[in-house]
């Protein structure tokens, strides 16, 4: 299997995607001849030409609107949004329009359309430029909403929302686009709404999706020092939510720690923690614990900021809260 | 206003059809009031009753592969583009008949078989689609082109802006076959065009991006129609985006529920009745010696029937089986 | 106490609050010459002049923004959208200035603003008219999320409301408007964040908001017949979140039951219920139930439409769960 | 260009102050790019380099109680209307002492105390804000008023065009005194004016809204003052909305991570640096004898002391408290 960066997974499924279908156009801001924000969409204006690869303004509800007409008359578009942040302006088409065009019309269209970019925190991008937006989403029928956390999975999920018929929300990661990973050949595609059992154990389950997928990694691996066995499982998709993989697990450890970038009201871990208590209540030895980022909106200042994202040591406490181990050192 | 005079035989008989539409389609938004009052529709229902001229214009002059959008004001486009006055009674109705079974209503017609692609609730929310739509028809090597219907008081959105913004640079490719067609009939919802927009020419607005534009008398069937063959054939030939604004006038409430109307007074409407646009046509049509009182009656007869028959399909029809409550909302 | 419709107690408080205070203006489509969609807003146009009661265009992004605006330079605007699916055409206005501003500005300016409008579903206006949004905004720090059920509360939120310094997500409801109740005299407030135990019980919390109270209440009087006392909560507000009350309850009745308008998944009964799992685990004799609309855009239909939205039935069969009396008829 | 012959000898003396402004702010932004690549600043820098004559010809003509907002490109800004340059770089540096206490960062400066209100991330998004601000200047029964800045890129967003159109309307009843500045640096990031906007010309975009407009050399101080200052008594005595777009170019790339532009050639940015408005503003006061070699090495070495003052005073300023975290999130 080859390595790839989660950048050239994404970008080499664009490819592929394209040279298959005709169907599959690509639009979005500065994607062309700027080659995209996070270099994406390198070379694809050369490659496939303007009609393919198509630069707009600055017109989010524009643009998003026009790929939603696009996919009702039979195209696939890609639409790229230089951060999940800019895509706020187009919330009414994508809510009101992609999610539910379908069923108003009696399922005479689909919207096959995907719309990708990164979500959350980067560097000291501020207030306005900082959000996690997947519980935002998700909340909305008629939409996938999709979290990669490594290139394998930013190239399985990415075929699957190109192939498929409906309004993906397909949320990267600004930090991730550099990473590294084996990524199978082929038509390799990962099916929604299935989790992956990201490590395997038997103390305490650790719930984790996208970025925070490799925090939780790092937390097991370092537990296991100290004699915790955390199993860890990557949702991969938040719409629909693997109820299944998750229940299992908890069913097994009888803990469970769930972490999200965001603010913790009504965010993910919420409905996951509500999730894994209609579920799986009998099975629970100590309440579910949330590890989320701080209340506020995401202040500038890097030592501000390092308090408001969530860390090793705030995974590793919450682990051990359900382990009633609060009082071990960590 | 077209001058008769300056009408062909051709288009003077052509035009018979569309004013029995036009008929039809006036029987019917007051059968669907009527129907309204009695409860039998639920929800906001927007008639169109006054702007029969301008849907009739445009949606006569387009070809059977040609597709358009509208907003909620849509029960005319429907009837027009050959939808069955039953399928879309029944729609109104939330009946499984409706032409979306019964999932949308009044507000989101929709038959993509006939090229009407909807129907849309979130004033300017369809013109991003049409633009989109416009250019695939486009991209797929085809000559089609897109109508996109939209409100005077729509124009004030982000929504028309920016793809309007974005069918000047398509079209400068030829890649962007869409007519905006602004059915300027003096209100949104209380507010009227000089309360909400700055300019009074509502035509000129395109000009921002680049797109020809006119104005013209949206209450005459020929001026409508003329104006739409011509811009129509441009469109097709040169893929560029066109903008017509067709002042036109509503006679009733905004909805259903508009009942005291405060923003304008009666003598105002009452003037505004004195250019019906379905008399307009009438008048003409008699004095081109193509209708007769006898036909008048029977086109109104005919009218009414297919109101009354569209009646009862819907009230006979089944209600949407509750396992269809979620179906249709991923397709895959 | 004199009896007023929650319309006429909204009313009545921009009156009062625009006697007495001229920095408060109305922002917002036909609440002037039209009076106001559901007549909130009735002649207070020709009270107050057009200065202080603006109508606008159908731009909402704009008018928001421009109260936004007028809110940083000391006014005190309450925008009226006609219901708060528009808003999410304002959503970006909303959650990346009127929620942030105060923040990335180090604290210089406060955003005095009050956005109000009917929430939720009305009867038939269809999927993109019925959207209950109450999750979606409460997710976002900067902002109170207040839903009053009462005439009482309806008077006593929106003067809090007008009276704060901050953004307020004002959420109403069409089939309240009618309603009517006692309301106190003067300058009667409630405050934000101190929910409201509407009625006494023991045997299981019922908690809810908005228009949903009263289908607690319905059935809760229902129960008593077959001898089941349940305690209702009313939470007046959801952001934020009066944790204590709801807490200090489920721990005397040990069993609770959330109840929303809206889709259940990532909805204001998920963090409710994860809520009342992390502050009273070891109290909850069973787990919480969530009792929710369908998880699909709403249908037109009035039969299916009366499917997507949840009934005394539902939640009588929820506290039934609760009590492991499923069997019982009901 | 504006002709030096045509100047009075106070509008040269008064642009010594400004000359000076703007040498200072050129070398504020280089400093803060070393600053950006040695990682004392974080996330975006958008330095205005190039454009310096477009704000300081705008904020040299108001008064004092006069109040504006403009992006993210705003460092200039805040020094023109007077922020202590240690107080803006501690801002960049996410300081305790920065002018939003590190909250805010290079794209959110903000000092209501001077009148700039800030400082915003989201293209386009702070037009409604400064729409709104400028009606309440006049509901507050003042003569003050409110600047603008926009970039040509925000015109093709929804944000511009719905405040314009109310903008428009409320400068009927000369409730809206504020002035669009429209900097047109030809560039949105990757994107050029041609390729993102349907019409060549933007200041004419704002007839669509009944505005009055123009467009002018924004390389000029002298241009941009004597057209800053006409339409500045203009708008504070009608009330009304005014729009002007200034020609500039942007030097450096759109943000600090901006380094292969493969949307530009070196050649264009040379050209463009033929007319630096530093440059430009030096050699006409130079040629009316109010600035000599001298005064123009002391104005230099002025600005770098200056600025290394601000670098050293952010260096050594402290970090924010810890608890500021959650403070400043409501005001009640
Ligand atoms: C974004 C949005 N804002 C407000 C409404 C409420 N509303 C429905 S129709 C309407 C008036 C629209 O006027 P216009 O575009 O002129 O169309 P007309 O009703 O005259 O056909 C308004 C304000 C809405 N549906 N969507
Ligand atoms: C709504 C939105 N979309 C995209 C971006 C990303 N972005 C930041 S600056 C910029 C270009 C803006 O160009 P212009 O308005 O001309 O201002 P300039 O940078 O030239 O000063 C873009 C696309 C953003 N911040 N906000
Ligand atoms: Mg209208
Ligand atoms: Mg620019």
């Amino acid at each position: 299997m080859p390595e790839l960066t989660y950048r050239e997974a994404l970008r080499s499924t664009l490819v592929e995607e394209m040279d298959r279908d005709r169907a599959v156009v690509l639009i979005g801001e500065d994607i062309g001849v700027y080659q995209g924000t996070f270099r994406v969409t390198a070379d694809l204006l050369e490659r496939f030409g303007p009609k393919r690869v198509i630069d707009t303004p600055i017109s989010e509800l524009g643009f998003v609107g026009a790929a939603i007409g696009m996919a009702m008359l039979g195209l696939h578009p890609v639409v790229e949004v230089m951060t999940w942040n800019f895509a706020l302006l187009a919330f009414d088409q994508i809510v009101n329009n992609a999610a539910k065009i379908r069923y108003f019309s009696g399922g005479q269209v689909n919207v096959p359309i995907v719309i990708r970019g990164p979500n959350g925190a980067g560097v000291q991008l501020s207030a306005q430029h900082s959000q996690s937006l997947e519980a935002t989403f998700a909340h909305f029928p008629g939409l996938f909403v999709v979290t990669p956390a490594t290139p394998a999975e930013a190239k399985g999920l990415l075929r699957t929302a190109i192939r498929g018929n409906d309004p993906v929300i397909f949320l990267e990661n600004a930090a991730l686009y550099g990473m590294k990973g084996e990524v199978p050949d082929g038509n390799f595609a990962l099916p929604f709404g299935r989790a992956d059992v990201a490590r395997v154990g038997k103390d305490v389950t650790v719930v984790a999706y996208g970025r925070m997928l490799h925090l939780a990694l790092a937390v097991a691996t370092q537990l296991l020092e100290e004699g915790i066995d955390a199993e860890v499982i990557n949702l991969r998709t938040l719409r629909p939510l693997d109820t299944e993989t998750v229940v299992s697990s908890v069913s097994k450890t009888h803990r469970a720690v769930v972490v999200q970038e965001q603010w913790k009201p009504f965010g993910a871990a919420g409905e996951i923690a509500a999730t894994i208590y209609e579920h799986a209540f009998d099975e629970l030895d100590a309440p579910v614990e949330r590890v989320t980022g701080a209340d506020v909106p995401m202040p500038y200042a890097r030592s501000l900021e390092l308090l408001a994202v969530p860390h090793e040591g705030d995974v590793i406490k919450a682990i051990k809260r359900t382990l009633y181990k609060d009082g071990i050192k960590g | 206003m077209q001058r008769t005079e300056d009408l062909t035989r051709e288009e003077l008989t052509a035009a018979l059809e569309w004013y029995a539409k036009m008929v039809l389609s006036r029987r019917f938004e007051d059968a669907a009031e009527r129907a309204f009052r009695h409860g039998k529709i639920g929800g906001y229902l927007h008639v169109y009753s006054g702007q029969e001229a301008v849907a009739a214009g445009l949606l006569s002059a387009i070809r059977k592969d040609d597709i358009f959008f509208t907003a909620y004001r849509d029960h005319a486009h429907a009837l027009y583009s050959g939808s069955p006055p039953g399928a879309v009674m029944a729609e109104l109705y939330g009946k499984a008949t409706g032409l979306a079974k019964g999932k949308g209503g009044s507000m989101h017609l929709f038959d993509a078989s006939r090229g009407f692609y909807g129907g849309y609730g979130i004033v300017g929310g369809h013109i991003p689609l049409a633009t989109g739509a416009a250019y695939t028809l486009r991209y797929l090597d085809t000559d089609r082109l897109c109508l996109c219907f939209l409100g005077d008081g729509a124009m004030n959105s982000g929504s028309f802006h920016e793809p309007a913004n974005m069918a000047g640079l398509w079209g400068r490719d030829g890649l962007c076959p869409i007519v905006y067609i602004v059915e300027n009939n003096q209100y949104a919802m209380g507010t009227s065009v000089s309360r909400s927009s700055a300019v009074a020419n509502l035509a000129s607005r395109f000009l921002a991006y680049e797109i020809e534009n006119e104005r013209a008398d949206g209450m005459d069937y020929f001026t409508v129609r003329r104006v739409a063959s011509r811009v129509i054939n441009q469109v097709r030939e040169t893929g560029r985006p066109y903008a017509v604004e067709m002042l036109t006038y509503r006679f009733a409430g905004h909805g259903a529920a508009d009942l005291f109307q405060p923003y304008r007074n009666r003598g105002e409407v009452t003037d505004a009745r004195t250019r019906d646009p379905i008399t307009l046509l009438e008048d003409r049509l008699r004095a081109a010696e193509l209708l007769t009182d006898a036909d008048v009656e029977r086109i109104r007869r005919e009218a009414e029937h297919a109101v009354e028959q569209a009646v009862k399909f819907a009230d006979e029809s089944p209600e949407p089986a509750a396992d269809e409550l979620f179906k249709d909302v991923y397709g895959s």
